[in-house]
């Protein structure tokens, strides 16, 4: 630990703290929401400096491309007069002041408890490590997701999927039609489109032994898919086969699941021998299925300009 | 190993912030913000203490990574609950909020 | 080695010099275009150079390839990126008449 | 050697925060766009010396995902707002 990176982590952590506590005052919504894109690249350089890369990846891909875009999205739809928050004077009243003080106390009390820790402690770290060789991968946090806890995997990738149910209920309001994209944003979309499919085939393959897997990966193919929708609005919808795909990496990982019952063994425990084909797969599937989950949320689920004009 | 202790007081302090904040904001898009760093703060207590051993713990890596996809999903469908309350109704506040419009 | 080691960090040093120098240009200098100027050259210089630094103190072929590779990313999307804002800000000048 | 590239990321941070201060000046979105675009090349260059100092050399794939999708945010706001207006709306 030297001092200069003490001086790194300091100065990212007092940035990270302050970004917070302008973008949660500031009455402009929208710098408010570049403040919030910006904690998020922040964010993935303190995973970097936890070494955490797997989160930092994550972070950096969801932070920068799915939910900057999704919140500017957001923003348009309310419009210059929605996007202005009354400057707050913060008036103490009853309700702030124990709110407030009942913040503090949680935040002294984690903070107690983080402090107080003993220095020795591994957490699971030695447990993971010792089960890594039957993991059927070398990065131990794909084996974590893929394999130690894949139960937790599988119904998260169920609640992605209520999700885009909800926001294909929800969307009513026609999006209104955008201007046609010019040279520039369509040698961009030509250009990076293709590098992020490689990039994000890259990440996929990568997971079993570097940082990477299957949502990062996932991540940067909504990315690219967000980009496409950015410059050329195609209509996504609610389709069967654009269900039948969101719902295939869920159905895959069940299915291995199950025949693993069949064959004797037990729910969603992989056999050693074939646990790293059978991460590859569910992986791959899982990949395909959140990409277009994450780009369904964006995209939603009313036509480009179609139906009555806003209002 | 002070880098853990750095990171992780600074995830307390994110997250009191923000759950202030959530508390105290009336406009809803900025509450779906300060849940968001609210989950953010928590995320970097957990990954800051799985860095204390070496190697890392990756079971809270893990935990992390699911819960910042599970985060954007949620942000999504918050969103789109708040663009169909706006559209509906005209105000991005809850009905409650609502005395200055 | 030695000079390669220097030479190294002098690139570096020149490319954090060009950071500093495009973050007091976003500041300092009076509206969008020209603060988009002051952008680019830490985006494409400060970077470049800090890439060429970095690749003197590779360990193989393939780290200076995806070195180079993030620059050249770098270099795509920072001057699209660029070019659609100004395009974006010089059509909404047009339309509205005014810059603020 | 490592000890100087700690500094110098601790450095390239340090500016292109500063940088972020044009995000709360303003006067037009675009001026807030432009400083969060001098972030994402910061946080790559910050990724990059970090890959060095530490001899982590995965670390270069983080900085390639966040070079490859900086640009993602910026066509978001081209496509999406108008790059003028702020407080008072736009047009």
């Amino acid at each position: 630990m030297t001092a200069d990176a003490a001086a790194l982590d300091i100065l990212l952590a007092v940035l990270l703290v302050f970004l917070v506590w302008r973008l949660l005052t500031l009455s402009d919504l929208f710098k408010a929401t570049i403040l919030f894109i910006v904690f998020g690249l922040l964010l993935s350089l303190a995973w970097v400096r936890l070494r955490a890369p797997d989160v930092a990846l994550a972070e950096a891909a969801i932070g920068s491309g799915v939910t900057g875009a999704l919140v500017l999205d957001a923003l348009r739809r309310l419009g210059a007069h929605g996007a202005v928050d009354e400057a707050r004077p913060l008036r103490l009243n009853l309700a702030r002041l124990s709110g407030g003080l009942l913040v503090a106390c949680l935040g002294a009390i984690l903070l107690w408890s983080v402090l107080s820790l003993p220095a020795g402690w591994r957490g699971l770290s030695a447990e993971a490590m010792a089960a890594m060789p039957h993991s059927g991968v070398t990065n131990p946090v794909t084996a974590s997701l893929l394999n130690f806890r894949s139960h937790d995997t599988l119904l998260e990738i169920a609640v992605l999927m209520l999700a885009v149910l909800g926001v294909w209920t929800l969307d009513a309001e026609p999006k209104p039609s955008a201007e046609p994209a010019g040279p520039i944003l369509d040698l961009l979309v030509r250009i990076l489109l293709p590098l992020m499919v490689v990039v994000a085939g890259y990440l996929l393959w990568a997971g079993g032994h570097a940082p990477g897997g299957a949502f990062q990966g996932a991540a940067v193919l909504a990315a690219g898919g967000i980009l496409l929708h950015l410059a050329r609005p195609f209509y996504l919808g609610n389709h069967v086969i654009i269900r039948l795909v969101i719902g295939f990496g869920f159905a895959v990982f069940l299915a291995i699941g199950v025949m693993l019952v069949v064959g004797g063994g037990r729910f969603l425990e992989f056999p050693s021998r074939h646990a790293g084909t059978l991460i590859l797969v569910v992986e791959a599937a899982a990949t395909i299925s959140i990409a277009l989950i994450l780009l369904a949320l964006f995209v939603g689920n009313v036509r480009e300009g179609a139906g009555r004009d806003a209002p | 190993m002070t880098t853990p202790i750095v990171y992780a007081s600074a995830g307390v302090a994110m997250l009191c912030i923000a759950l202030f904040g959530f508390l105290t904001a009336r406009h809803v898009l900025r509450r779906i913000l300060a849940l968001n760093i609210v989950g953010s703060g928590v995320f970097m207590m957990l990954v800051a203490l799985a860095a204390r051993p070496d190697p890392p713990d990756p079971i809270p890596h893990a935990l992390v990574m699911t819960g910042i996809v599970v985060g954007v999903c949620v942000t999504a469908l918050a969103l789109a609950l708040l663009r169909r309350m706006f559209a509906d109704e005209g105000s991005a506040r809850l009905p409650e909020d609502r005395e200055f419009g | 080695m030695a000079v390669l080691d220097w030479l190294s960090m002098a690139l570096v040093g020149a490319g954090t010099l060009f950071f500093i120098a495009g973050s007091i240009g976003l500041l300092r200098l009076p509206d969008v275009m020209t603060r988009l100027h002051a952008l680019t050259k830490a985006d494409n210089v400060g970077l470049g150079l800090i890439v060429l630094g970095l690749s003197l103190q590779t360990s193989g072929p393939m780290e200076v390839v995806r070195l180079l590779l993030v620059w050249a990313l770098a270099l795509l999307t920072s001057s699209c990126a660029c070019y659609l804002v100004a395009h974006a800000t010089l059509q909404a000048r047009r339309e509205t008449g005014h810059d603020s | 050697m490592t000890g100087f590239m700690m500094f110098m990321a601790a450095t390239v941070l340090a500016s292109v925060a500063l940088g972020l201060c044009r995000v709360l000046l303003g006067p037009t979105r675009a001026d807030a766009m432009l400083a969060a675009q001098l972030l994402g090349t910061g946080a790559v260059a910050v990724l990059l010396l970090l890959s060095h100092a530490t001899a982590r050399s995965h670390l270069a794939d983080v900085a390639l995902v966040v070079a490859l999708l900086a640009s993602v945010v910026s066509v978001a706001f081209v496509r999406r707002l108008k790059p003028v207006g702020g407080h008072n709306g736009g047009a």
